[in-house]
């Protein structure tokens, strides 16, 4: 790859109260202003990966025991999350997105924004509202009142009041309607456009993380086993069949035993 | 952690021995700390002051008294492990406790186990010491339940023109409250009317409702038998509610300096000790000792000590040597210490009676004319039957 | 008349204490049970100070509240910041062990002795009679002032202040204010010497009031079942609590049997926590979280 | 060929006899003997001072070990401990005052008194949990002093209630050594029930609760029911601890009760390291002796008498440094080190190194 990277990632492992391995060995890069998405069932490391870049709480008791995080040249793990905040990458975690017993406004103000000058941090809340007009009307209700598509709203939000340069979201799918997340994506993809934020996205929902990424990752039981950008991914053979749910080459449906046999021999991929 | 008793073992072997040489061992318990020290520990310094001149003059008969000084800090389990300590190891010839009442049970348990005289000085007399006394309990302490609330009564009927309506305050604690309830019990005898008795509990962010509670009930006069703090500070929640009448109170320790800081014409304080602005020989004489020890506390905290030192001298004097329990225990049984005018008479012991024969009482108030603290009422005394 | 005024004052003191109890429990979920204690020496400290600017008593207590920060913030970055991350309960006796500790410096350095710090500061401490024929003294009136003061102060504080919504914030998930870039120790510390100073001010206003010993610490005790009955975790609920136990209190001395008197705030919590553990105010879910 | 079994490096339970054994191999039995022996050894060594000791340390063993069945196995979290020792020393003491029950008679009721307010300590226990379960305990402490406080005045005893030595098959129990012997006893009957409550079936119930009570119901076991006995039993315990005191220190007075006695007994149980018999009785020990051993040491200091006036304070402030060290130092406490030291020999002179990433 040409252009040198914002964030990379080499051989993460994360011990989670010093006897769990959540994952183990993973590696992956993301250019500057590009959308990167992390595909995995349940507990491939997906999650755990993002909280590693974006740092572990002492009450986490998890921390990186080997590899490396490097954010513009710095080395960044197991740093306090508000210190990584402060270089520039913010998360929008998947549950407890906002603080419930906030008002929306009040969400965005508890966030501590990296370029401390006032003008620009009004700059960045007027942009939320530009991006998210729904959340304006709302800026006085409790966020524990909202409906889904708006408490992702506003998570992203939050997010962004940070000024981020590289932005993690995880699961922004979660529990929406297609619409929402057709919705949600299109503004993603603005955002990315309009500030040339870089952005790692956690998905299940396959179909919709390949539409808009650049480059995607495809993670099982802690490890990467295939990667990619979009175009090669949505056309493999086994995405196709596992995670977008098309059929095979002659359209036979392979028995069970099988797709195993075929997750033994991606363990030595990537 | 087996280390430290390892190290705990040494060192009081090392105490144990120290006690061990050829003196009068006298062993104390007291609340030197916690919570109530200000009332006992000044007692002790002063009597430990008081026995170091002794023992700079040559001692008694010869030998110098050990005092072995250890601290309950008004602790009842404490208390009884340091008279432990005191009969088993430091082999004590004369117990002192000088300590919250709480403390007494365990103490005398102890010191009837070990028979060895014990000696209540600074805390308030256990009944055993009135007669019939017990032969092992003796106090020399000022202040006396009942006799302290008649003493203080005859004085409101003598003080008070007409009507007497009485308010009662107590702290919460059992002693306290007993006393308080017994002049409640009394007071008719002299025709009082009783408006009403405050059981009041140590610790209180504020004493007005407890004063204003007296106050609407109408008391003209009021008594407070109890620690100085729940005295003092009923007296000024009442004062603060503009409550004009005359307030009588036991003379602790403190009564003197805070007399002159309140410089209240009708907060009377009854006592058996005279106050130091009496200035008699024995009052300088007890300034300079202060004075020369460099002591904590003011020389007008220290009578009570100086009394037990006294007393303690006598009986000492009176055991001859080599002194032992039973012959410490004889000569108290019939000691007669004159107070050289600390209090209105001597201390006079007899076979039955551990307190003493006499109880003097005079009270004090602030003049302002005067600018300075005068007699209300002089030397009165009740006889202890 | 003079009741209201008692029941107010009470409340007052109470409440004002109550306050540390609540900020501190809201954003940590510790319930600093050594707050009595700090009370007690920060108007210890108030003694020394007095005797430093002897001539000033202005500066004295200025320098005691700034004192009284400093003591808070100390205390979390040096002992209660290396309990994050424990059990509640470890923490919740770390702020006892404190207390022992403590009371024990304060009656090392102080003794035990009664001590009159208005004297030393040389105000004196007059009385006013209200319309209605209740009287008030100068101190018991600033300490409602004060209490009034604060309460209206923490309150603008939270709903307004940036630092006061991250406080918030940092109450209800810490990760996630973390991940928003909020120094969660740097919020527990203000947290710890603004609590602290509150206390301070209880402390310092109620020995100017009447006097200082070691019963303070018990004191602060007695404060504590006012903000459990309003619910640990909101102010405006340790207001309430504090109004109620003021006034089961005054009316248990006036109308049933003093003694009563310091039995029946804990009476009151044990019905509050029959019926609503969580207190008037509190949120349910704190249950589970302690 | 000959069969010869396997050796075995270590202990192996190879049999269901061996399971029920309180103490395995032979080295833990020579031990155990070895201690115990000393024990019986030590009052006929030393003076009255340090029987009084090994008492006091005695009688803190048996509040510490139930209070550590209710906080350390059940997880119920008391600050009643004080309330529920007064409530059998009273019991004692009112039933000595009233009727002058002997000892076989008032130790068995206090046991029961202390039951039934188990009970009622326990009952909130349904409804709440960690701290909010704290605080209504220790609203019940309150209580239940003010109740003992009221009966002494009414009685007139404002110095506390003096209570003759008890008799038992005719002797009167007064000598610090004798006493000694009763409170081994009792102390180690104590131990040994909580020793075997913990092998059975209620034991391992209290464990599940402690770890997570949704669980545990989801297991089928009885939460409340569980619950309740756990406060039941030790308030019982507590309740028999509290009279020996009465009739060991021969007296009974609220001010022997205060709060600090219940944050003294938790300090025993965290220092002593939570969830373990042997740190029950560590801390107790510990607890117990370290004022002594300050006063000691301070009183060998030259000088001695000049700071006789601090020493409390001293002591205090010490005991809560001790206690703050403990809960952030080293949250195993005492048993912590010792299986700390244990497994230093056991390897040496190997060590062994902590796995990589932990703190």
């Amino acid at each position: 790859m040409s252009a040198v990277p914002l964030l990379t990632v080499e051989k993460l492992e994360v011990v989670y109260h010093r006897a769990i391995t959540a994952i183990q060995g993973i590696s992956l890069q993301v250019l500057p202003g590009q959308i990167v998405s992390i595909l995995g069932t349940n507990g491939a490391g997906k999650t755990t990966t993002l909280r590693a870049i974006s740092g572990f709480l002492g009450l986490d008791d998890a921390r990186v025991t080997e590899g490396a995080v490097t954010f513009k040249g710095k080395r960044i793990e197991n740093r306090a999350p508000h210190q990584i905040t402060s270089l520039g990458i913010v998360l929008v975690p998947e549950r407890d997105k906002v603080f419930p017993n906030l008002t929306v406004a009040e969400n965005l103000s508890a966030a501590v924004s990296r370029r401390v000058s006032t003008t620009e941090r009004k700059r960045f809340e007027a942009l939320v509202f530009q991006y998210f007009p729904r959340l304006g009307d709302l800026q006085s209700r409790e966020a524990g009142l909202l409906s889904g598509g708006e408490r992702q709203m506003l998570a992203i939000g939050g997010a962004l009041v940070c000024a981020p340069e590289l932005l993690l979201v995880d699961e922004l799918s979660l529990g929406l309607s297609p619409v929402a997340v057709e919705d949600l994506m299109q503004r993603v993809v603005e955002i990315r456009r309009e500030l040339g934020i870089s952005i790692i996205l956690v998905e299940q929902n396959a179909v919709v993380a390949l539409e808009v990424a650049d480059y995607g990752y495809v993670l099982e039981n802690g490890r990467v086993v295939l990667d990619g950008d979009s175009a090669r991914l949505s056309n493999h053979q086994d995405i196709r069949e596992f995670y977008l749910g098309q059929a095979g080459a002659g359209g036979e449906r392979r028995s069970y035993r099988t797709i195993k046999q075929y997750r033994r021999s991606r363990r030595w991929y990537g | 952690m087996r280390m430290k008793i390892a190290v705990a073992a040494m060192a009081v072997a090392i105490a144990g021995s120290a006690s061990a040489q050829d003196a009068y061992v006298v062993g104390i318990t007291s609340a030197l700390t916690g919570p109530p020290a200000s009332t006992y520990a000044p007692a002790m310094e002063a009597l430990r002051i008081y026995i170091d001149r002794v023992n700079t003059n040559g001692g008694i008969n010869g030998k110098k008294v050990n005092l072995v000084l250890l601290d309950d800090s008004a602790e009842p389990s404490k208390a009884a492990a340091n008279m432990k300590r005191l009969t088993t190891q430091d082999e004590a010839i004369l117990l002192i406790n000088a300590s919250l009442s709480s403390t007494y049970a365990p103490t005398i348990g102890e010191a009837k186990r070990a028979s060895i005289p014990l000696l209540f000085a600074g805390g308030v007399c256990p009944n055993e010491v009135y007669p019939p006394a017990d032969p092992l309990q003796f106090c020399t302490t000022a202040y006396a339940a009942t006799f302290d609330s008649r003493g203080a009564l005859t004085f409101v009927k003598e003080t008070a023109k007409g009507e007497v309506t009485l308010g009662l305050a107590a702290m919460a604690i059992p002693l306290s409250r007993g006393e308080m309830e017994f002049a409640q019990k009394i007071a008719p005898e002299f025709g009082f009317k009783v408006a009403g008795l405050e059981v009041i509990p140590p610790p209180t962010p504020d004493y007005t409702p407890f004063a204003t509670k007296l106050k609407d009930a109408g008391a003209n006069w009021v008594f407070s038998w109890a620690p100085w703090v729940t005295q003092v500070r009923t007296f000024e929640a009442l004062r603060r509610l503009d409550w004009k009448n005359d307030y009588l109170t036991w003379a602790h320790l403190e009564a003197e300096g805070e007399l002159q800081r309140l410089k209240d014409q009708k907060l009377f304080v009854i006592g058996a000790n005279s106050l130091y602005q009496d200035n008699l020989p024995i009052h300088q004489e007890i300034r300079e000792a202060v004075k020369k020890a460099g002591a904590k506390y003011p020389a007008e905290q220290m009578s009570e000590g100086w009394i037990a030192g006294m007393v303690i001298e006598a009986a000492l004097k009176g055991a001859g040597w080599p002194a032992t329990p039973a012959k410490v225990q004889e000569s108290m049984q019939a000691l007669k210490v004159d107070l050289k005018g600390l209090r209105g008479g001597p201390i006079e012991w007899t076979k039955d009676n551990h307190f003493r024969t006499k109880q003097f009482y005079r009270v004090y108030r602030w003049d302002d004319a005067k600018k300075a603290i005068v007699v209300a009422k002089d030397w009165y005394s009740f006889d202890v039957k | 008349m003079q009741l209201a005024i008692n029941i107010i004052v009470l409340a007052a003191i109470y409440a004002l204490i109550a306050c540390g109890y609540v900020m501190i429990y809201r954003v940590s979920r510790v319930l600093n049970l050594a707050h009595g204690e700090l009370m007690m020496f920060c108007s210890y400290l108030l003694l020394t100070t007095a005797s430093m600017f002897g001539g000033h008593p202005v500066v004295a207590i200025v320098a005691a509240l700034v004192l009284s920060l400093l003591v808070g913030a100390f205390v979390y970055v040096f002992l209660m910041r290396r309990m994050t991350g424990e059990m509640v309960l470890a923490a919740v006796l770390t702020t006892i062990a404190l207390g022992v500790l403590i009371r024990g410096i304060a009656i090392l350095f102080w003794s035990a002795q009664q001590q009159y710090p208005i004297t030393r500061l040389g105000f004196s401490n007059m009385t006013f009679a209200l319309p209605g024929g209740g009287r008030i003294s100068l101190f018991a009136a600033l300490l409602i002032a004060t209490t009034a003061l604060v309460y209206g102060a923490l309150f603008l504080f939270l709903r307004f202040g940036r630092w006061g919504i991250r406080m918030r914030a940092a109450g209800q998930n810490p990760l996630l204010a973390a991940q928003r870039g909020v120094s969660l120790h740097a919020v527990y510390a203000l947290t710890w010497s603004l609590a602290t100073l509150t206390g301070a001010l209880a402390g310092i206003l109620i020995s100017l009031d009447s006097g200082l010993d070691a019963t303070m610490v018990t004191i602060g005790l007695k404060a504590f079942p006012a903000a459990l009955v309003g619910g640990l975790d909101s102010l405006a609920g340790a207001l309430l609590g504090a109004l109620i136990i003021a006034f089961a209190e005054v009316m248990m001395i006036h109308y049933v049997d003093p003694l009563l008197s310091d039995v029946v705030p804990f009476l009151v919590l044990i019905a509050m926590l029959v019926v609503r553990p969580w207190g008037l105010f509190g949120t349910k879910e704190e249950l589970d979280r302690v | 060929m000959s069969r010869v079994p396997p050796r075995t490096s270590g202990y192996f339970r190879t049999g269901y006899g061996q399971d029920f054994r309180l103490i395995e191999t032979r080295w833990r039995r020579v031990s155990a003997a070895l201690f115990s022996l000393a024990l019986l050894v030590f009052p006929f060594l030393v003076g009255g001072y340090y029987l009084d000791l090994a008492n006091q340390v005695f009688l803190a063993s048996i509040g510490a070990l139930s209070l550590m069945l209710l906080t350390g196995y059940a997880g119920q979290i008391s600050l009643g401990h004080a309330g529920l020792l007064a409530a059998g020393a009273f019991t004692v003491g009112i039933l000595f005052k009233e009727w002058n029950a002997p000892f076989w008679i008032a130790l068995p009721a206090a046991a029961f008194v202390g039951a039934m307010l188990g009970v009622v300590f326990g009952l909130p226990s349904l409804r709440l949990r960690g701290l909010y379960l704290a605080i209504s305990t220790l609203a019940l402490h309150f209580v239940v002093v003010y109740v003992g406080g009221e009966y002494q005045t009414e009685r007139g005893d404002y110095t506390g209630i003096i209570i003759d030595a008890p008799s038992l098959f005719g002797y009167s129990i007064v000598s610090p050594r004798l006493w000694y012997f009763v409170l081994l006893f009792f102390a180690a009957a104590a131990l040994f029930i909580c020793i075997n409550l913990l092998r059975s079936r209620t034991g391992r119930a209290w464990r599940a609760l402690r770890s997570n009570e949704t669980v545990a119901a989801a297991l089928g076991i009885g939460v409340a029911w569980n619950k309740l006995l756990a406060f039941v039993i030790s308030s019982a315990m507590t309740a028999v601890a509290g009279a020996l005191f009465a009739y060991y220190r021969g007296f009974v007075s609220v001010e022997a009760f205060s709060l600090f006695l219940t944050i003294q007994y938790v300090a025993m149980i965290i220092i002593g390291g939570m969830g373990y018999l042997l740190g029950a009785v560590l801390g107790a020990v510990f607890v117990t002796l370290l004022p002594y051993a300050i006063e000691a040491i301070m009183s060998a200091l030259p000088g001695a008498q000049a700071y006789a006036g601090i020493i409390f304070a001293v002591n205090y402030a010490a005991f809560g440094l001790v206690m703050i060290l403990f809960l952030v130092f080293e949250p195993l406490g005492l048993v912590g080190i010792w299986h700390r030291l244990q497994n230093y020999f056991q390897q040496w002179p190997f060590k062994n190194r902590p796995l990589a990433g932990s703190k």
